[in-house]
């Protein structure tokens, strides 16, 4: 079996809809979430270097370098944020969100 | 003279008088006189320079005249364009002669924010002056929307205890349907191209279209008028106002409406007007009955005058839609008539309320005795009122029946009704206040007028009886617009094949009988 | 060896970038109290930012092979962010001072946020799209929560985060497809592509459509606004303040680039999802905001509406539209900034308050602020003769034109309620009796509430036309293809 | 025959399944040799005799979190010289002063950690 | 069947007997590396090291080896047991699995892929991950502080390594090791690249954790460190580990700086010796020094010790890479 561009996008959407599934269900840990997002960001790399590699055009991959620096980026900020609130809450709960309502 | 622009320093003279109010800094009570005075004075040559407009106008010219026309939205076709006609003339000195009379009513009335009050009060003038002078639809409707917000908070800051209630209802309603008008007049722009209304006037909407903009305006301009059933902000309004709030609200507001219908539905849409004649008789019609009966068992003297102000409103829309010269003419008439009279009629509420505060018409009685000046002067506008002939009143409801009857009987014999309930209810209002025995111990410690209370009621009795005894002196100035409007009126629909164009039918019997 | 790009568009993203970083190095060497000093030299970064970009304004120059474009458009989208960055620095001077939370930090995030907004705007490619997104994501994802010893600022941030980097994903998802399906990221050549009759393939359109997600996430459309409101709330109110006006600019001017410049062949395809937006927006930010008692809150369904009218605009797919959304912005800008003002000076014994009816009878204390703020709610509600109405009514203008009626009926109606709360503000500043006195503006504040509050009204009369003009051309810049 | 990608890189797989297969084989060699005979005290962690108390995994210091954060940033900076360094013979000076813009950027906010303290550990 | 077996049988045949060719002999070195240590240290420090077991004390390590198979694997009350038993096991797989792409002569290599470097810098910073691993899931204070200590510090040199290598890569223009070693034939790096090779040198015993550096360990704070709760194998494996990847270090610094399996100079004694001879003497001389280390140099506070990776190494590295740049762009010295 030859393996092509639709098993790629296949993954992509897989993990992405997994990614999503993980921010939406989980109730439990804001890590898990920073987690689902990180693996969000991932499947659209494996699209991006799919297509890229498919279509025979480097931009994708470009593309793909700046997601991950960025997604890095994000982390950090993500991570630092997180410490500063589990700081002033003492819990990373999800469910503990809610200061505010709505 | 005509090369400085009259119109827009009459306009915004007030304005400025407010800049300078808002300026006034230093210790409270010398703030609130100099407010005053400085209200009082920029009112006083506002209305004295707006008397040069009535000078420079030319009664036989039906156009528009001291036009000022500049460029201002090109690209838009939006344009600051000013002008007064035979119509619009008489309401520009309205709004300026009612402002002094509601700054010397509110001087000692008002004693707390004096200052913004008297801005309120300028900030209102130029609004009411600009609407009336504006010619171009964005202007217009800046206008016309720009009195809501110094009213809005005249009733609501210097109201009665129900005054926000009253001041939302005021504001939400007016905006809801001058909203409707802003679509209608986008509509109007993306058909003829450009905002200027001398332009819309000639401009031929399609049939369709134009019955969804007559709505769409009509809406608003009930609204304002007030139309029945669209009427209810009014007595909350009236109620909660401040007496100037009131003179302001009755005097020249309630006119927008009028002179909005007249200027827009009547002119610029006429296929529709024609469509929709009777609907707006039998809504006229309802008004003046309705609305009489309920004045009739109102127990608050303001909400009683307010509910006549929307049954002498019913007058009005229905002269205007007759679209014959002496309905239209009487229409006019009776809204100067009104202006006058209602804004009469609620200074003498307000001199009373400011001694006894309470407006309960149960809690007066007899002050014929103590009070005979008083007495006199709310006989004077209560008649007026009524339509005593020889007052202003008369003049009007008798032009506006004369039309109705040539157009339709029915409606003229039911505003006869009204006529008979306006009369009792004034009568009965006027004989539970000022007959029977005196015995109230706060009735009998009221004043009576004086020299200052005589300064702004004295060219009010001499006004309302000016205009019913030389009504031809008023009338005259605007009989040839309207004879240009309704000739045009007619034209636009023999175009559009609603009417023959043979002599001798419908036409004929609307020919204008009098020009003079 | 590889052509060297001509910088001379990105000149001012590039001031403002070195600005940034200098200023940085600035504050960290100073150490101690420099934040006044570096805020009011990246408030004047900004404005030589703008003169920059005006001085370069007029031609229409694409560089760094294709992915940076400085047009009309461009120009007129980052006037108004620089000059909401450089208005909201001024007013959170004071405020970071009083709240104890002045670090020097804090201005450059607001510069380096806005030279992501700019390069938003001037975005030509999937790619610097993104870029430019993320650095103004991550700077206000850390300004957000920075007030660090508040427990709700780091939430704000926290949720600001989560939810703003799950709408990137989104959008990345959705231009990951838009790449593969057309085969190209770079706006120009994805519409000389949709320009051909060959139909659209169905992943450009799914790509599309994630894209839009991603993007009416950032601008806070219905139905991706959860955050707003309790990213409002929580945030610093200084910090509110700016995500008020100027990402909305810039997000919005993107959302705009996107649908119109790229993807305007596709205008059936989208022109539906703009159109529910843009009446649930109006819808929920009018209906919402009624029952807020916080003003922040209140504030942020307030710009969810007003989002909401700006889609009008978008949504007829016009020129004349998009003019009316570019106008719509500098209006908006102006009044909320003002608004925001007023409330960033709502201090009742040195600590700030947020329910509305700490407002009281302000009018009896504060007079000009309360006849400001008055103008503001009048402004922001859309009544005449306030320059908040004109906003509206060009982009009604434009819906009625391309015959959106619904909508544009929708439209007024839904500012109509809008009313309601805004006028009780009014309500409360003017007709209720004074519970607290708000302690005096500080003076920048005072200056910007006066400056805002008279382009809102007189001011705007004179300058309309020009602002018309700039509008009017940036649009066509749009519409060249 | 084999796509010479996967020609390429299948020895690492393998070599890698190998190299776990060697761990896992060794692991499960003391399981088989070695007696299994666990009783509570010698499950307790250590805890210099004491009776473990509080939560293991408590709360830490915080600047471990930053250099995690650094860590992440300067990482990704260097992935960004591999390529970089390899392609400099093609893209020249333009090449290299762009590297050296990033480079500046890279070093202003090492300057700021470092002034900030970031990177102070007493 | 005679196709499968030609196109997928024969050649994975010839490959794992190729690795196993190589890791065989990878895990006998480390156990004489560590009998070789321990005499090295004994000789420097004037005592006898191993002696008893087998001639000259050889087979120490063989002993230790059996003694940890025979002792029971201890799994703390509490402890995640999954990772407590992945992380030694994930060390000891990464230190195995970087030698794929190390070049022991010219075409001696089992995976020459032309990402070579990559490779090798992506599997060496897994190895912070079974560190990591192992101190949270032991569940003990002295495992957890030891652990977030030592992936710290793997953490914090590991950039300068980056740099490093991108350095060295600057001179090659290619990230294939072969290309690294055959672009040292007319000079090693180690000349030109001086600091570079040191701290090179330095970060690798810092990624090793061995002393100086070897604070996550440090007994009198932190008891044993990550592995404070190890035992028989399980501590084996990270034992063999470290060891093991000491030696890939050595390889690591050898390729990028010694000129690989290159001779010293190319001259007629020297270039007859094969490559692989040369390479593993220069990996010998690196451990070496790494014992040498150890023998002399007292070991760092941590704040010196992140100090010195985050204030002297980085910066440092930094400037060197835009110098190295700037220098061949400037003649033109690079590599087409």
């Amino acid at each position: 079996m030859e393996i092509g561009l639709t098993h790629y996008l296949t993954v992509g959407a897989i993990l992405f809809g997994l990614g999503a599934f993980g921010i939406l269900m989980n109730r439990r840990n804001v890590i898990v979430l920073l987690m689902s997002i990180e693996l969000m960001l991932l499947a659209v790399n494996i699209n991006l270097v799919a297509f890229s590699v498919f279509l025979n055009d480097l931009a994708g991959q470009v593309f793909t370098l700046f997601i991950l620096t960025v997604a890095a980026a994000e982390a950090a900020i993500g991570l630092a944020i997180l410490v500063v609130y589990f700081r002033n809450r003492g819990t990373i709960a999800v469910e503990d969100i809610n200061m505010m309502k709505g | 003279m005509a090369d400085w622009p009259i119109l827009t320093i009459t306009t915004f003279l007030p304005l400025v008088g407010a800049l300078s109010i808002l300026m006034i800094r230093g210790e409270q009570e010398l703030v609130d006189r100099n407010a005053k005075a400085v209200a009082l004075w920029t009112s006083l040559i506002t209305f004295v320079i707006s008397l040069f407009i009535l000078a420079n106008f030319d009664p036989s010219n039906p156009g528009f005249q001291m036009m000022e026309e500049y460029r201002w939205i090109p690209s838009f076709n939006i344009a600051y364009i000013k002008g007064v006609d035979g119509i619009s003339i008489w309401f520009v000195l309205a709004s300026t002669f009612l402002t002094p009379i509601c700054v010397l009513a509110s001087w000692t009335t008002i004693d707390k924010r004096v200052k913004e009050f008297m801005i309120a009060l300028l900030v209102l003038e130029t609004m009411m002056v600009g609407m009336f002078t504006a010619l171009d639809f964005v202007l217009f409707y800046l206008f016309f929307e720009g009195v809501l917000l110094p009213m809005f908070l005249i009733i609501g800051v210097w109201g009665g205890p129900g005054r926000i209630y009253a001041a939302y209802k005021f504001f939400l309603y007016t905006f809801i349907g001058s909203v409707l008008m802003l679509l209608a007049i986008l509509a109007m722009y993306l058909v003829a191209g450009t905002m200027d209304m001398r332009v819309m006037v000639d401009h031929p909407f399609a049939a369709t279209l134009q019955l969804w903009l007559w709505v769409g305006f009509f809406i608003a301009f009930a609204v304002k008028t007030p139309i029945w059933p669209l009427h209810t902000w009014l007595p909350f309004a009236h109620v909660e106002a401040p007496t100037a709030g009131s003179v302001m609200l009755a005097g020249v507001m309630l006119k927008m409406g009028g002179y909005g219908l007249i200027r827009v539905n009547v002119q610029m849409l006429p296929e529709a007007t024609f469509f929709f004649t009777d609907f707006v008789f039998v809504l006229s019609v309802v008004a003046i009955i309705y609305t009489s009966l309920v004045a009739l068992a109102q127990t608050d003297m303001k909400k009683m005058i307010a509910y006549s102000s929307v049954a002498h409103m019913g007058y009005v829309t229905m002269g205007i839609f007759t679209m014959t010269q002496q309905g239209m003419d009487g229409a006019i008439f009776q809204m100067l008539s009104h202006t006058i009279v209602s804004a009469a009629l609620f200074l003498c509420i307000g001199f009373a309320y400011a001694q006894l505060h309470t407006r309960e018409i149960v809690k007066y009685g007899g002050m014929a005795q103590n009070l005979p000046r008083y007495a006199f002067v709310f006989m004077v506008f209560m008649l007026a009122s009524v339509g005593l002939p020889g007052t202003s009143g008369f003049v009007g409801e008798f032009l506006t029946m004369l039309g109705a009857f040539q157009v339709n009987t029915w409606v003229a014999m039911f505003a006869a009704t009204g006529l008979v309930l306006g009369a009792a209810y004034m009568l009965l209002l006027y004989r539970r206040l000022f007959f029977g025995k005196l015995d109230k111990d706060g009735v009998k410690a009221m004043r009576d007028l004086r020299w200052t209370d005589t300064a702004y009621f004295a060219p009010l009795v001499a006004i309302v009886l000016i205009m019913g005894i030389f009504p031809a002196s008023f009338k005259d100035v605007y009989a040839p617009t309207v004879e240009k409007v309704l000739l045009d009126h007619q034209a636009s629909l023999k175009a559009a094949g609603l009417i023959d164009d043979e002599p001798g039918t419908q036409v004929a019997d609307r020919t204008p009988t009098s020009g003079n | 060896m590889v052509a060297i790009p001509d910088f001379l568009p990105a000149l001012p993203e590039m001031f403002l970038a070195c600005a940034a970083m200098a200023l940085l190095m600035l504050g960290v060497f100073r150490r101690a109290d420099s934040t006044r000093l570096v805020s009011w030299l990246a408030v004047g970064s900004a404005l030589v930012a703008g003169v920059l970009v005006l001085v370069a304004s007029g031609d229409r120059a694409v560089t760094f092979a294709g992915m940076f474009i400085a047009d009309d458009f461009a120009v007129f989208a980052k006037v108004l962010i620089l000059t909401a960055t450089a208005l909201t620095v001024v007013l959170s001077v004071n405020y970071l001072e009083r709240e104890q939370m002045d670090r020097f930090e804090y201005p450059v995030l607001m510069l380096l946020a806005t030279v992501g907004m700019m390069l938003m705007v001037s975005a030509n490619d999937l790619i610097s799209l993104y870029v430019g997104l993320e650095l103004q994501s991550l700077s206000l994802y850390v300004i957000a929560a920075f007030r660090r010893d508040y427990a709700k600022s780091s939430e704000a941030g926290l949720k600001y985060f989560l939810l703003g980097s799950l709408s990137s994903c989104i959008l990345l998802y959705g231009a990951s497809l838009i790449y593969g399906f057309s085969g190209t990221t770079n706006f120009e050549r994805l519409a000389v592509m949709f320009s051909s009759d060959v139909p659209a393939a169905t992943g450009v359109v799914v790509g599309l459509v994630f894209v839009a997600a991603g993007l009416a996430f950032k601008i806070s459309a219905v139905p991706f606004h959860m955050w707003t409101p309790d990213v409002y709330e929580g945030a610093p109110t200084s910090v509110t303040a700016f995500f008020a006006v100027a990402p909305k600019v810039a997000a919005l001017a993107l959302f705009v680039r996107v649908l119109v410049d790229p993807f305007g062949e596709l205008l059936a395809q989208w022109q539906q999802v703009v159109w529910f937006s843009a009446v649930a927006s109006m819808l929920l930010g009018s209906l919402a905001a009624i029952q807020q008692r916080n003003i922040k809150r209140m504030m942020a369904y307030s710009s969810i509406g007003h989002i909401g009218y700006a889609l009008v605009g978008l949504a007829a797919g016009t020129e004349e539209g998009v003019r009316g959304v570019l106008i719509y912005l500098a209006i908006y800008l102006a009044m909320n900034v003002g608004a925001f003002a007023v409330i960033l000076s709502m201090r009742v014994n040195g600590r700030m308050v947020e329910n509305i009816d700490d407002l009281s009878g302000l009018s009896r204390s504060h007079p000009m602020m309360a006849l400001a703020m008055a103008f503001f709610m009048f402004s922001l509600g859309g009544v005449p003769p306030m320059a908040g109405f004109f906003g509206k009514l060009y982009v009604f203008m434009a819906a009625i034109e391309a015959q959106l009626y619904v909508l544009a009926v929708i439209g007024v109606l839904t500012s109509v309620i809008s009313l309601f709360y805004y006028l009780r503000i009014v309500k409360m500043m003017w007709f209720d009796d004074l519970m607290e006195t708000i302690e005096r503006p500080a003076r920048a504040s005072a200056l910007v509430i006066g400056g805002t509050a008279l382009f809102v009204f007189p001011v705007f009369y004179v300058f309309s036309e020009g602002i018309l003009n700039r509008a009017a051309a940036a649009a066509s810049t749009l519409f060249l293809r | 025959m084999l796509n010479p990608l996967i020609v390429e890189y299948l020895p690492i797989l393998i070599f890698i399944c190998i190299a776990a297969g060697v761990a896992v084989a060794m692991m499960a060699a003391a399981y088989l040799v070695g007696r299994q005979n666990p009783d509570s005290e010698k499950l307790s962690p250590y805890e210099c005799g004491f009776e473990p108390f509080a939560d293991a995994r408590s709360k830490f210091d915080i600047r471990f979190y930053l250099v995690a954060i650094l860590f992440i940033i300067f990482d990704l900076e260097v992935a960004f010289f591999f390529p970089w360094a390899v392609a400099l013979g093609d893209i020249g000076m333009f090449g290299f002063w762009s590297m050296v813009v990033f480079f500046g950027i890279l070093l202003i906010g090492f300057v700021y950690e470092w002034k900030k303290g970031a990177l102070e550990w007493e | 069947m005679a196709d499968i077996w030609t196109d997928y049988g024969m050649p994975g045949a010839i490959i794992v007997a190729q690795i196993l060719a190589l890791m065989v002999p990878i895990l006998v070195s480390v156990a004489f590396l560590v009998y070789a240590e321990r005499k090295v240290l004994g000789l420097m420090q004037l005592r006898q090291g191993p002696n008893m077991v087998g001639p000259w004390g050889i087979l120490q390590s063989f002993a230790d080896a059996l003694k940890m198979i025979g002792k029971e694997t201890i799994i703390p009350a509490g402890a995640n047991r999954i990772i407590f038993l992945a992380a030694p096991m994930l060390t000891m797989m990464l230190a195995l699995a970087a030698w794929a792409v190390i070049p022991f002569g010219e075409g001696l290599v089992i995976a020459d892929i032309n990402v070579g470097v990559l490779y090798l810098f992506a599997i060496s910073s897994q190895g912070v991950y079974g560190i990591i691993m192992a101190g949270w899931a032991s569940n003990s204070k002295y495992a957890f502080l030891g652990g977030l200590r030592s992936a710290a510090q793997m953490v914090s040199y590991e950039v300068s390594i980056g740099l490093v290598i991108v350095s060295v890569l600057l001179c090659v223009g290619s990230l294939n090791l072969s290309d690294v070693v055959e672009a040292q034939k007319t000079v090693w790096f180690a000349i030109p690249l001086l600091p570079m090779f040191v701290i090179f040198f330095i970060s690798a015993l810092a990624e090793t954790n061995r002393a100086p550096f070897d604070l996550p360990e440090g007994e009198s704070e932190l008891v044993g460190g990550f592995h404070t709760e190890y035992s028989g194998m399980a501590f084996g494996l990270f034992f063999l580990g470290e060891y093991a990847n000491m030696i890939l270090m050595s390889a690591m610094t050898t390729v990028l700086f010694l000129g690989g399996w290159l001779p010293p100079l190319d001259v007629a004694p020297l270039n007859w010796v094969p490559g692989p001879v040369w390479f593993i003497l220069k990996i010998c001389f690196c451990l070496f020094l790494f014992f040498w280390v150890r023998a002399t140099v007292p070991r760092y506070r941590y704040d010196q010790l992140m100090r010195l990776g985050w204030k002297v190494f980085l910066p440092f590295s930094l400037v060197w890479v835009i110098l190295t740049a700037g220098v061949l762009v400037t003649f033109d010295w690079l590599p087409k």
